[in-house]
């Protein structure tokens, strides 16, 4: 069931973009504008500058995560198909996280070669988006379902989720930057983990609730 | 399709939208094989009603029940809801769209089947978004028919059809209802059921 | 329907002859250019890698002339609604693209040899990767866009626009001041190249406009074959008027 | 409202949709004071024949022609279009979207008229998103008015309405054709008009 | 005319984010996010993120800007009443500069108590937004009503409007640069002024064109 929700969601996010190619290149084009904002070689930035990217793109998408499928009726139509609100919160956290995150980390090696950062700079912040990736959408889930059948929703849900993700922002850095010294192992890593794993805890049956209350029409 | 005893009841029903009281003291019992025709002027808040039967909004007041073999059921148990406008999302293509709720629904009918029983034959690779405003409302059908759940809520079921398409419909509902089905329809027409105890319920303001 | 298929037909007619033409002399010249450029003297300043500039300077000179030119018959398409110009102009946008692709590989592989890196943020390479977008952009609103007629205004006007990318390549050096080599060549005044350089680059010069010429009658005739192909199925509806 | 020299003539019209041919060789003529009934099985090309009138797709071969007073005339100068579903935005409120239609096309009525005009009357603060199915028609039906065009085109006028919101559009469309106006409707159901000369043309596949 | 237009836009705008205070806030969260990422005090960053987050958002209404009035219907319905398609522009673009520029500047002294830039560096780099936005506005404008009617067209719009922002984004950050040493004067104001001008030239009537291609159903 989840694999055919999955499939969907993608289907809809690529037909958006009309092919794969389109959101790796949208991100790429961030990277790109970032590089030419910031002026040259800065390798110093490359893990602030992915993982702003990360949080971005998912602040972004958070519009598009519930609120259409809510406004066509379709999550009132997969309740009453008997699908629960946990396969549907589930499948869209996977298909969320790979139309967003993936891209980026697909971009990474651009970003290594515009702002010249070197190789274990880059692992460190892939490792560290991998890490702290699941609290991002985690925390995105639950303001984007929360305010799914509002109108306006889609602002105040970004507002909402900032508070959350701000810390994971401020350890995913971190993390990135203390991994060329330190390797997986180092603290920051080790407090990113634990916040990926708190905002599943806490997100997820957040999420659920908040998709079962919203399934109505508004 | 579940057996003969399936019932909705509605007891003391109160409904309001947006802060605005609708209906009150409303009571009403359908079983299966049965239709019941709602009916009323527009915004009066056969919408409201259908979607207060699909448990999708809460009733002000009074009670909501489903019964089925016997024991209480909840909508998502027996009933599928055929809206106004279907959910289905533009970037897909007809044939993504419903072999999705197909798979949603548990539906082995093969997808053809299902589209030749609209009339929508050959047309799988349409992009929903491409579709006239008839031929959407034959796929919220096929959804419906798909769902395969004895208890047929519909909105405005004959709303943009062709003649064709509204003789389908009406054959559609009748068989339902002779295997045992029920039918809640709101509709400004009456539906054709020939030879199906149907009752109409008019709201009014 | 007849009008505006007879001048078509015309160039079908014309294509079928010029096509063989200017993919033969391409193939001549080019052969002739490869080896001009390795018969050619390295050069004091970058040595061997000099031959690299037969291959870029062209590649450069061709990827600007090609997007003019879908410039120029988005013009006309836009304008009269020439159903070639705008053949034309798509026709166009696949080696154009190719041929920027080509001067950024061959400029970087150089920059790497001359200055120690592929990439610096430096107004012209900067202005040519935009104008690859631009290319890529101009490609992907054809691929788009499932309606021919809105598809190629909608193309044109992204072309009229996306032109004034190519002043900015050509000036680029003069404005920025940059790594990138000052126009030597390609300006009047400027001091030229001696003619053992000068020769291969314009043989290839020569070789890659000629390149150009043959895809773009290739693809025309494509084009204009797959719209007499695709014959109109018949429709399906008849009307019929009644009283009531 | 023009003369009654006002006059829409098809000639030789072959459209097509999405790369799909629909209809050729269609020609006819309406002129002021006269309704076309258009109607058709579902997706043989009402609406795009509606649209083509509006000039808003164009015909893949043949003219489309309006004339008034003597001299021909855009579609924009004549024709007013109430699409299937209207253009509100969802974040506006009902009186919002009429005003700014009514400012738009230069309409002095007043607003309250207007709405009451379409049984709207005192929800000018009822957001668009919280209209009924119904509701909205009307809102559809009183932009048409607020437009205050000489030719009227039509895309199922009578969908969703209730008996009373039918009358109400008969009669609209009655005097708006006696006092010279042209109508094209596209309807499965037809419209009465009593006293109107009217003549049906009907799409067949 | 154009003023019930302009109205009508910021009204809707103002519903998607339902108060003023929002897409303030939203800006506001987006240079906090700046300063988080990458990392405390660094004045000389400010005005490449300002510059960055006035192309992004510029980047992110694309979508809003012309596609919803085109699949509504509206602008269809627009055409009929006899409204031109320039001043449909025109009040597009105004209004597009309210809600996406206005917020930036209103935020950019956030920014100053952020990176520690000084008043001049704040100056600068608000004067450059003023003189360089109306070629942002400009060429959002072309590419957001090229590709309105297209399903998938909101990713391809922001694809084909980045090669048009980047030299106004290049240019920007270099005259907020300059202007604490050389003030208004400095050559690179000149060009920003100079590219505003070519892409009003160019960008309006490419977008009226645009408009009226795409104001019939998709
Ligand atoms: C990716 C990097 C590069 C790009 C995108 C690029 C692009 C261009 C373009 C567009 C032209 C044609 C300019 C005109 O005709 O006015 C050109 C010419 C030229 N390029 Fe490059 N170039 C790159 C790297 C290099 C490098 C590294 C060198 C040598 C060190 C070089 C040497 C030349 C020379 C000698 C010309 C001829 C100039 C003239 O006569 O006008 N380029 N390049
Ligand atoms: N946007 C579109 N893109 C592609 N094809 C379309 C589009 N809209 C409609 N079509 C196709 O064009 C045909 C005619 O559609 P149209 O909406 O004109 O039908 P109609 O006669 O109005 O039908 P209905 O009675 O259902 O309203 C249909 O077969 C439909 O699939
Ligand atoms: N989303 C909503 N928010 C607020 N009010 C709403 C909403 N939807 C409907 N309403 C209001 O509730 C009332 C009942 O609406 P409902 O859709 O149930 O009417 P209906 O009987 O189905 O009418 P119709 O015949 O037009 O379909 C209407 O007056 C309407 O204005
Ligand atoms: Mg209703
Ligand atoms: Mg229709």
């Amino acid at each position: 069931m989840i694999g055919a929700l999955v499939r969907r969601e993608l289907r809809l996010s690529l037909r958006r973009g009309s092919s794969i190619v389109l959101p790796l290149a949208f991100m790429a084009l961030f990277v790109l504008l970032c590089g030419l904002a910031l002026g040259g070689s800065r390798p110093e930035l490359g893990p602030g500058l992915l993982w702003l990217a990360a949080t971005l793109s998912i602040l972004l998408g958070l519009e598009r995560l519930y609120q259409p499928d809510q406004s066509s009726g379709a999550l009132a139509q997969l309740h009453l198909a008997g699908v629960g609100s946990g396969s549907i919160a589930a499948a869209k956290a996977i298909a969320f996280a790979l139309t967003t995150l993936l891209p980026l980390l697909l971009a990474a090696p651009l970003l290594a070669l515009l702002l010249g950062m070197s190789g274990t700079q880059i692992a460190g912040t892939v490792l560290s988006l991998v890490v702290g990736g699941p609290a991002l959408i985690a925390y995105a889930s639950v303001s984007a379902a929360l305010l799914c059948a509002q109108r306006g929703g889609a602002v105040l849900s970004v507002l909402l989720s900032a508070p959350l993700l701000i810390p994971v922002l401020i350890f995913g850095v971190e993390a990135a930057e203390s991994y060329p010294a330190l390797g997986l192992g180092a603290v920051q890593f080790r407090i990113l983990a634990g916040l990926s794993l708190l905002a599943l805890a806490l997100g997820g049956p957040a999420t659920v609730a908040a998709i079962s209350a919203n399934r109505g029409p508004a | 399709m579940a057996g003969s005893t399936l019932t909705l009841r509605l007891q003391d029903i109160a409904l309001s939208r947006g802060g605005q009281p609708l209906v009150a003291g409303l009571n009403v019992e359908v079983s299966g094989g049965e239709a019941l025709w709602l009916t009323g002027a527009n915004g009066v808040g056969k919408t409201t009603l259908l979607l207060a039967c699909a448990g999708l909004i809460a009733p002000d007041d009074g009670k909501i029940e489903w019964e089925a073999g016997g024991s209480a059921r909840t909508p998502a148990d027996v009933a599928a809801y055929a809206a106004h406008r279907g959910p289905e999302r533009d970037g897909l293509t007809l044939g993504e769209e419903l072999s999705f709720w197909q798979r949603v629904s548990g539906d082995t009918a093969a997808l053809d089947d299902r589209l030749a029983g609209v009339g929508l034959a050959g047309r799988e690779n349409t992009p929903v978004a491409g579709l006239s405003a008839g031929q959407r409302r034959r796929l919220g059908l096929a959804c419906l028919m798909a769902a395969a759940k004895p208890a047929w809520l519909m909105d405005e079921p004959l709303a943009g059809l062709d003649a064709e398409g509204r003789a389908l419909v009406e054959r559609c509902v009748s068989e339902h209802i002779r295997a045992g089905g029920l039918a809640v329809i709101a509709s400004h027409h009456p539906v054709a059921l020939p030879g199906i105890s149907a009752r109409k319920l008019v709201l009014s303001a | 329907m007849l009008t505006r298929f007879a001048n078509p037909q015309r160039f079908i007619r014309l294509a079928s002859w010029l096509a063989p033409v200017l993919g033969i002399s391409a193939g001549v010249a080019l052969a002739l250019g490869i080896w001009q450029s390795f018969a050619s003297p390295p050069d004091a300043e970058h040595g061997e890698t000099v031959r690299i500039m037969y291959v870029h300077v062209p590649a450069a000179w061709s990827a600007m002339a090609a997007y003019t030119g879908i410039a120029v018959a988005s013009l006309i398409s836009f304008v009269w609604r020439h159903p070639l110009a705008d053949i034309g102009a798509r026709s166009l946008a696949l080696p154009g693209a190719a041929m920027t692709a080509l001067s950024l590989v061959t400029g970087s592989l150089w920059g790497k040899a001359d200055w120690g890196t592929y990439w610096q943020w430096d107004g012209r390479m900067t202005s040519v990767l935009i104008l690859l977008f631009i290319y890529i952009g101009y490609m992907a609103i054809w691929q788009v866009v499932d309606d021919r007629k809105r598809a190629a205004r909608l193309a044109a006007i992204t072309a009229m626009i996306g032109w004034i990318n190519i002043p900015i390549i050509k000036f680029s050096v003069d404005w920025w001041n940059s790594l990138h080599q000052d126009a030597t060549v390609s300006s009047p005044g400027a001091p030229g190249l001696p003619p053992e350089f000068l020769a291969p680059l314009m043989t290839m010069a020569l070789a890659y406009t000629l390149l150009l010429a043959w895809f773009v009658m290739r693809g025309m005739q494509a084009e204009v074959a797959a719209m007499r192909r695709a014959r109109r199925p018949a429709p399906v509806a008849t009307a019929t008027i009644e009283a009531i």
